[in-house]
């Protein structure tokens, strides 16, 4: 298999069937190192199924998913979290029994530790460094001020934010974001679009899901239109835009 | 030396508990619970529920079958006194290595499920572990009579140094014999002992882990962790820490009973846990020591005493209210326990601990609404 | 092989019984997606139903008799049943048939109960934690065992079966084989084809009613359900009364095999626990097939030579067929995807 | 340490409580408290004496328990002088006078063994250690005997044995603290062997289903020894579990198992259970090898025989004592037992009865509380007048000895007491064994302080 020099993410060649249906079908995508990437299209397109491939919880029924060099499929969440793969969710997935500032310290020990190690000598108390690691990452996303406060607490913008913060921190080679201003308010999505556009210039790949073209305009590099299971269409944001096949693909959908 | 590094509030905690523990022969006094057997119980089952609470209120795995560990280390204890020395010192260190092999093989298994489903493998180990003691096992365990100390033992170690005397030996630490209040300030020391070393899991790195297990399994796995090795862990420390309480029941009295393995012992465990407050440090032993006394002292109490308490009603309601009473003490103190349970899981889901901090955030309104280190489970 | 059908039929009425338990557990556990462990206590409850039937219509009068002398020298006292004293005979048949009678009474009292139940406690469980479901039921069963205590006692009282039930079938001989080689007692046999009725009921009521095809479209979606404008709580609280009645009616029954004490529920809970996750948790084919199968291993594994095959095993292979089914297949026999694994 | 023992054996102190503490003056005493309070544990220090009562109230023998219970408030009632008496005035001994023992009022107080050892021991303690019993007795489950006897050793207190059948109890787990009245398996084996030889004759063979324990497994043994004695043949053994409640998967392969006799070596409501299920399932009403299937249940209690109503019927087994004796000591026991509590006594609340009494009439011979006395006063003492004939209770190893009751059910019982018939006694020098016939070593005679 043939890779440019600067692909991190390869998505070669996969199909996707369950029972009768063609969820997925002969997807290949390359992602570049250091760019956004975002995939869009309309609900139903399949974009949930490819991200799910990605990430490993599902098996394509052909293809294989590389990452740097190492195929994902069949890895398990967290080993391919260590291998520098960060994921922000649909709904936030964060740490609702714990404070801010440990919902952000606790990947920073992942990173740190490893998948399994256990650290009972030292009181958390005394993790200095990761704590200012951990309120560095806080006061990127704005939320320094929030960090004692309990995470169940925190309105759905603050709980995403705080996501980011905890994926962030880790300093991943390759960020995946799924739907990242969903169900968010008008006020929420644009601080979202604003935080991202922030940190879009640190040099991490990025591959954001979305169903909504208009977000990811002023963020991605290259956006590739998935309907009905297969690419469509792929390119530069502008020269996606005027392509007539997508804007069929968004009025003959759901949308 | 970081070992022994704690954060200052729970260094002053655990000042405070040290204090607790060992004058418990002069504050329990009023309360007639000053005997050694009672004192002894409160020290064993405090750190079996501490223990219990490191795997149910740190990681939120609810384990139906933890007795099984209690039985194992007790048996194990038993066997130690039976085959190399009445010295407690071996009996503690074998009762809390056996049982933490268990643990890891019976952790190892059931940690594969979670939730309900995790409670009914742990339970049908337990229950597995319980019938096998009682029928096939008979001649490791002794079945229903328990396993007990015999004139000809082998007693390999002490038969080394010393004749065989006439009576049956008793277990002893250093020579010095463990019988009434020696065995309790050795149940209480490990009880300070089995405290520390559960105040270092809360407030290491280690112990978050175990609370973000919790909180989000799904997102400890995106983190990065692996999360399986982290509560076997617990499930680990957990089974030793009952192991070293079923060393103790057998120290304190050398016998070893598989209805200690019951479920219903598994489930007397959970009810202390959850009536002191899950996921804090103080209150499985507050929950152990009010169910251990009310057993104790509530389940004694019979009409004459009833009648001697309320004589100064009028006759007929003198009657009255010992006939209604009386069916909550004596026999009938499961009656109290569980609506007292009840009453509990519906209205204080965070036990007696959380009973506490209301009323102290409501005295004092003024401090503002910091956190405390013991607020982990009950908020939500 | 004859040894073997006798333990076959054997399991048939422990398998009986476990399916009744298994069953309204599912129900509930389906329906309200609630965890209760106050179900065998349910089923204790149904037992005592029969006790409380038969006290009652046996309450004595006490009369002496200066002729006689009990042992310690004082007159004797003959007692006698207030239904014998005024029927007569018929209230000796009605003595004699008290353990089935009481079905009259265990079907309105265990309804209230479950009503009482669902409405008073569980109903503010719907959306907690399954370990606090778990915990305040089995509080409510710790309190349920202890109040049957208080008012009958901590031992267990013989219920005896109607006289025409004693004594066993020689099931052997309808077979064609060795008159006397396979015999069974009626009583037993009567409890196997009483669950049978009571399942066959409860299924047929579940599928051929509107009723019960509310409650299987709730036990398959609930919001759906509700979105339909469908009052469901309502049929849920009377689907908790149903559950209520199956259990209390399988421990009415069971009565004259075992004498009923306080603890009955727990004995038995432990086991319909196991039952609903081999079975599959949500489902109510795989509950009444896993009773049915678990009963019968339970008895086969009792069978003197497989005894001594694997030692105990007659003691573990409820827990053992536990602990394997759920590694193996973690939603048991007939389990849906989805139910209790958030 | 030595110090802190002594300081908080001080009942008193613990039993007032707080107003205790106040009039004492608090902590400091507690430590500080004469070493020289008391010579031996429990040392009854004011004008009463207390015993602790260690019976089952709930699991397989609550029944039993409840008996010896009612037994033991009777005792206690006799022995401070109060109601008729009872056995005392027929007991060969005079020295209780029914003014207490040793002038000493006695107070009792009562635990729950739950029909478990550990339950057992638990109780026992407490009694022990919070409420100053200077005498243990109870049981009715030989596991939970042994288990509390070998306790008392350990605390220096006397254990007087109520219901305990296993040879063990005397046997290998005997003990210097430990006494028994009641009779054991072997001796029920002695009894019942050549009845069952009359009537079911020689040429049987028996199937045992056995309760899984101690007691079970000796009076297993025993039957074995005396049935295969007759030229009978053991055809299988099978345990069970104590409190199985149905016993239904365990009877059904008797069926095919070409036995003709079922040994259900049970007690208490397992054998209630058991022998109404076994019936249930026809036993008694088959054939097998060409004759009369039979049941026996070598240990029985006129209370199970109350519990499984017909079944018992014609039903063979023993028993250490039966209300119908007609000796003078027996027939004041069932009068006074009966007006009391309007029932007659059963083997259990007998042996309970004997037991506290024949404590507490060797603390009077004594003329003290100090164990060693007591036990040596124990120790060979030849009595009569406790309804079971002459008695000895031996000192190698702690048994009485005494004529064996072979009862069968009654098949037509005149009244609802009236359940089991004595059809033959096997006599006191057909029952007796050699002290070493079972090894066990009694330990030594020296008090601790518990």
């Amino acid at each position: 298999m043939q890779y440019s020099n600067n692909t991190v993410l390869h998505v070669a060649d996969v199909h996707k069937r369950f029972a009768g249906l063609h969820a997925l079908a002969d997807i290949d995508l390359e992602v570049e190192e250091g760019k956004t990437h975002a995939i869009i299209g309309p609900n139903g397109a399949g974009k949930s199924t490819l991200l799910n491939v990605i990430v490993g919880r599902l098996a394509p029924s052909s293809g294989a998913v590389v990452f740097d060099g190492q195929v994902l499929t069949g890895k398990k969440p967290h080993e391919i979290n260590q291998m520098g793969v960060a994921r922000v969710f649909q709904t936030p997935e964060i740490f609702p029994d714990l404070s801010v500032l440990q919902n952000v310290m606790t990947p920073a020990f992942a990173k740190r530790d490893g998948a399994f190690r256990i650290r009972m000598l030292n009181p958390l108390a005394n993790e200095a460094a990761l704590r200012e690691e951990a309120e560095e990452a806080l006061a990127d996303v704005g939320m320094i001020e929030r960090r004692h406060l309990h995470a169940a607490s925190l309105s759905r913008g603050d709980k995403r934010r705080l996501e980011l913060a905890m994926c962030l921190i880790q300093k991943p080679r390759l960020l995946l974001l799924d739907e990242p201003t969903a169900g968010m308010s008008r006020h929420d999505t644009n601080t979202t679009i604003e935080l991202l556009k922030k940190i879009k210039s640190r040099g991490m790949t990025k591959v954001i899901i979305e169903h909504d073209m208009h977000v990811v305009f002023s963020l991605a590099d290259k956006i590739s239109v998935l309907a009905g299971g297969r690419i469509i269409a792929e390119g530069a944001p502008d020269a996606v835009r005027g392509d007539p096949r997508v804007q069929e693909a968004y009025l003959g959908g759901a949308h | 030396m970081n070992v022994l590094r704690l954060p200052r509030q729970d260094v002053i905690l655990f000042a405070v508990f040290a204090i607790v523990v060992l004058t418990m022969p002069i504050w329990l006094t009023p309360f007639g619970a000053a005997y050694p057997g009672l004192m002894q119980k409160f020290a064993i089952f405090a750190i079996f529920a501490v223990g219990f609470n490191i795997l149910f209120g740190l990681t939120g795995y609810l384990s139906f079958g933890h007795a099984a560990f209690l039985g194992v280390g007790s048996y194990t204890a038993v066997w130690s006194f039976k085959l190399f020395t009445m010295d407690a010192i071996p009996a503690l260190i074998f009762a809390v290595l056996m049982s933490g092999v268990f643990a890891l093989g019976i952790g190892f298994v059931s940690l594969r499920r979670s939730g309900i489903y995790f409670a009914i493998l742990t339970l049908a180990f337990a229950q597995m572990s319980y019938n096998l003691a009682y029928s096939v096992l008979t001649p490791i365990t002794n079945g229903e009579t328990a396993l007990q100390l015999t004139n000809n033992d082998p007693r390999v170690i002490d038969m080394m140094f010393m004749e065989r005397t006439a009576g049956l030996p008793s277990p002893s630490i250093f020579g010095q014999p463990l019988g009434g209040i020696g065995g309790f300030y050795l149940c209480a020391v490990l009880l300070l002992v089995a405290f520390f070393i559960a105040q270092k899991v809360f407030a290491s790195p280690f112990g978050m882990m175990l609370r973000a297990i919790k909180s989000n399994q799904t997102r400890m796995s995106y983190t990065g962790f692996n999360t399986r090795p982290y509560a076997l862990t617990a499930f680990v420390i957990s089974g030793m820490y009952a192991g070293l309480a079923g060393g103790l029941l057998a120290v304190t009295d050398p016998l070893a009973g598989a209805e200690r393995m019951e479920w219903t012992a598994s489930g007397e465990v959970v009810l202390m846990t959850i009536l002191g407050g899950v996921g804090t440090l103080v209150g499985p032993v507050i929950g152990a020591w009010l169910i251990k006394y009310l057993e104790n002292i509530f389940s004694a109490f019979n009409e004459g005493m009833l009648h001697a308490t309320f004589s100064w009603l009028p006759d007929g309601v003198e009657d009255i209210v010992v006939a209604v009473t009386s069916k909550f003490v004596g026999e009938g103190w499961h009656l109290t326990l569980g609506l007292v349970f009840v009453l509990i899981v519906v209205f204080l889901p965070g036990g007696i601990m959380e009973g506490v901090r209301r009323i102290r955030s409501a005295v004092a309104n003024r401090r503002d609404n910091r956190r405390t280190r013991f607020s982990t489970s009950a908020a939500e | 092989m004859e040894a073997i059908f006798a333990q076959l039929l054997n399991g048939l009425d422990k398998g009986g019984a476990y399916a009744l338990i298994a069953l309204g557990l599912t129900l509930v556990f389906g329906t309200l997606g609630v965890v209760n462990f106050a179900h065998g206590a349910l089923f204790m409850l149904g037992a005592f139903c029969a006790v409380a039937f038969r006290e009652l219509i046996t309450y004595e009068i006490v009369t002496t008799d200066p002729e006689q002398l009990s042992p310690w020298g004082s007159p004797l006292e003959i007692r006698t049943p207030i239904a014998q004293q005024y029927l007569g005979d018929w209230g000796a048949v009605i003595i004699d048939y008290s353990v089935p009678l009481s079905i009259l009474l265990a079907i309105p009292v265990m309804l209230i109960i479950g009503i009482v139940m669902e409405r008073g406690l569980i109903k503010h469980f719907y959306n907690r934690p399954h370990a606090e479901q778990i915990l305040v039921t089995f509080g409510l069963a710790i309190v349920l065992q202890e109040l049957v205590k208080t008012f009958f006692g901590p031992n267990p009282i013989p219920q005896p079966m109607p006289s025409t039930f004693r004594g066993a079938a020689d099931v052997g001989s309808w077979l064609g084989l060795t008159p006397g080689a396979v015999t069974y007692p009626w009583w037993r046999l009567v409890y196997f084809l009483f669950s049978i009725g009571i399942l066959s009921a409860v299924f047929a009521f579940l599928r051929f009613t509107t009723f019960g095809m509310v409650v299987r479209a709730g036990m398959a979606d609930r919001e759906t359900v509700r979105l339909l404008g469908i009052d469901i709580d309502r049929r849920f609280t009377l689907m908790f009364g149903l559950a209520a009645v199956v259990a209390g009616l399988a421990g009415v029954m069971y009565t004259p095999l075992l004498p009923p004490n306080y603890h009955l529920g727990m004995e038995f809970l432990v086991l319909s626990f196991v039952v609903v996750v081999v079975g599959g948790m949500g489902s109510l084919p795989g509950a009444v097939a896993a009773g049915f199968l678990l009963g019968i291993l339970q008895s086969f594994a009792s069978m003197t030579a497989i005894k001594n095959l694997i030692p105990g095993i007659d003691q573990i292979i409820i827990y053992l067929l536990a602990v394997v089914i759920l590694l193996v297949r973690p939603r048991g026999l007939m389990g849906r995807r989805g139910v209790m694994e958030s | 340490m030595t110090n802190f023992k002594k300081g908080i054996s001080r009942r008193r102190l613990i039993k007032t409580g707080l107003a205790g503490v106040l009039a004492t003056g608090v902590s400091p005493y507690i430590f500080s408290r004469s070493a020289f309070a008391q010579e031996f544990c429990n040392a009854p220090t004011g004008d009463t004496v207390t015993l602790g009562f260690n019976v089952p109230l709930t699991g397989a023998y609550a029944d039993e328990g409840a008996d010896e219970l009612r037994a033991f408030e009777l005792a206690v009632e006799h022995l401070n002088g109060e109601g008729d008496g009872g056995m005392i005035p027929h007991f060969s001994s005079d020295a209780l006078t029914g003014n207490g023992i040793l002038g000493k009022r006695v107070a009792y107080v009562t635990g729950d063994t739950q029909t478990q050892s550990d339950a057992a021991r638990d109780s026992a303690r407490r009694m022990i250690e919070r409420d100053g019993a200077l005498m243990i007795s109870g049981g009715s489950s030989s596991g939970v005997a042994i288990a509390v006897q070998g306790l008392c050793q350990e605390m220096g207190v006397i254990f007087m044995a109520a219901l305990t059948h296993s040879n063990d109890t005397t046997g290998k787990d005997r003990r210097r603290y430990g006494f028994r009245h009641f009779f054991n398996a072997y001796q029920s084996g002695i009894g019942l062997g050549p009845q069952l030889g009359d009537a079911y004759g020689t040429d049987r063979r028996a199937y045992h289903l056995t309760a899984d324990y101690t007691w079970g497994w000796t009076q297993e043994e025993s039957m074995i020894a005396a049935t295969e004695a007759l030229g009978w043949e053991t055809a299988e053994t099978v345990r069970t579990p104590v409190g199985a409640g149905d016993f239904s998967q365990y009877i059904t392969p008797v069926l095919n198992s070409g036995a003709d006799v079922l040994i259900l070596n049970h007690y208490g409501f397992d054998g209630v259970n058991s022998l109404t299920q076994a019936v249930q399932f026809g036993l008694k009403d088959r054939q097998a090898n060409g004759k009369n299937f039979q049941i026996v249940l070598p240990l029985v209690s006129d209370l199970m025989a109350a519990g499984a109503g017909n079944a018992m019927q014609g039903v063979f087994g023993t028993s250490n004592w039966y209300w119908s004796q007609q000796d003078e000591g027996s027939k004041a026991f069932t009068n006074s037992f009966g007006a009391k509590y309007g029932r007659p006594p059963s083997q259990a609340a007998h042996t309970s009865y004997v037991q506290t009494l024949l404590y507490a009439d060797a603390a009077e011979r004594a003329g003290t509380f100090y164990p060693p006395e007591v036990i040596r006063a124990l120790e060979d003492y030849e009595f009569d007048g406790l309804g079971n004939g002459p008695t000895l209770y031996r000192g190698a190893d702690h048994q009485c000895f005494k004529d064996v009751f072979v009862v069968q059910g009654k098949e037509n019982p005149s009244n609802e007491f009236d359940l089991l018939e004595v059809v033959s006694t096997a006599s006191r020098d057909n029952v007796t064994y050699a002290p070493d016939f079972f090894e066990g070593e009694l330990g030594p005679y020296d008090p601790a302080m518990c």
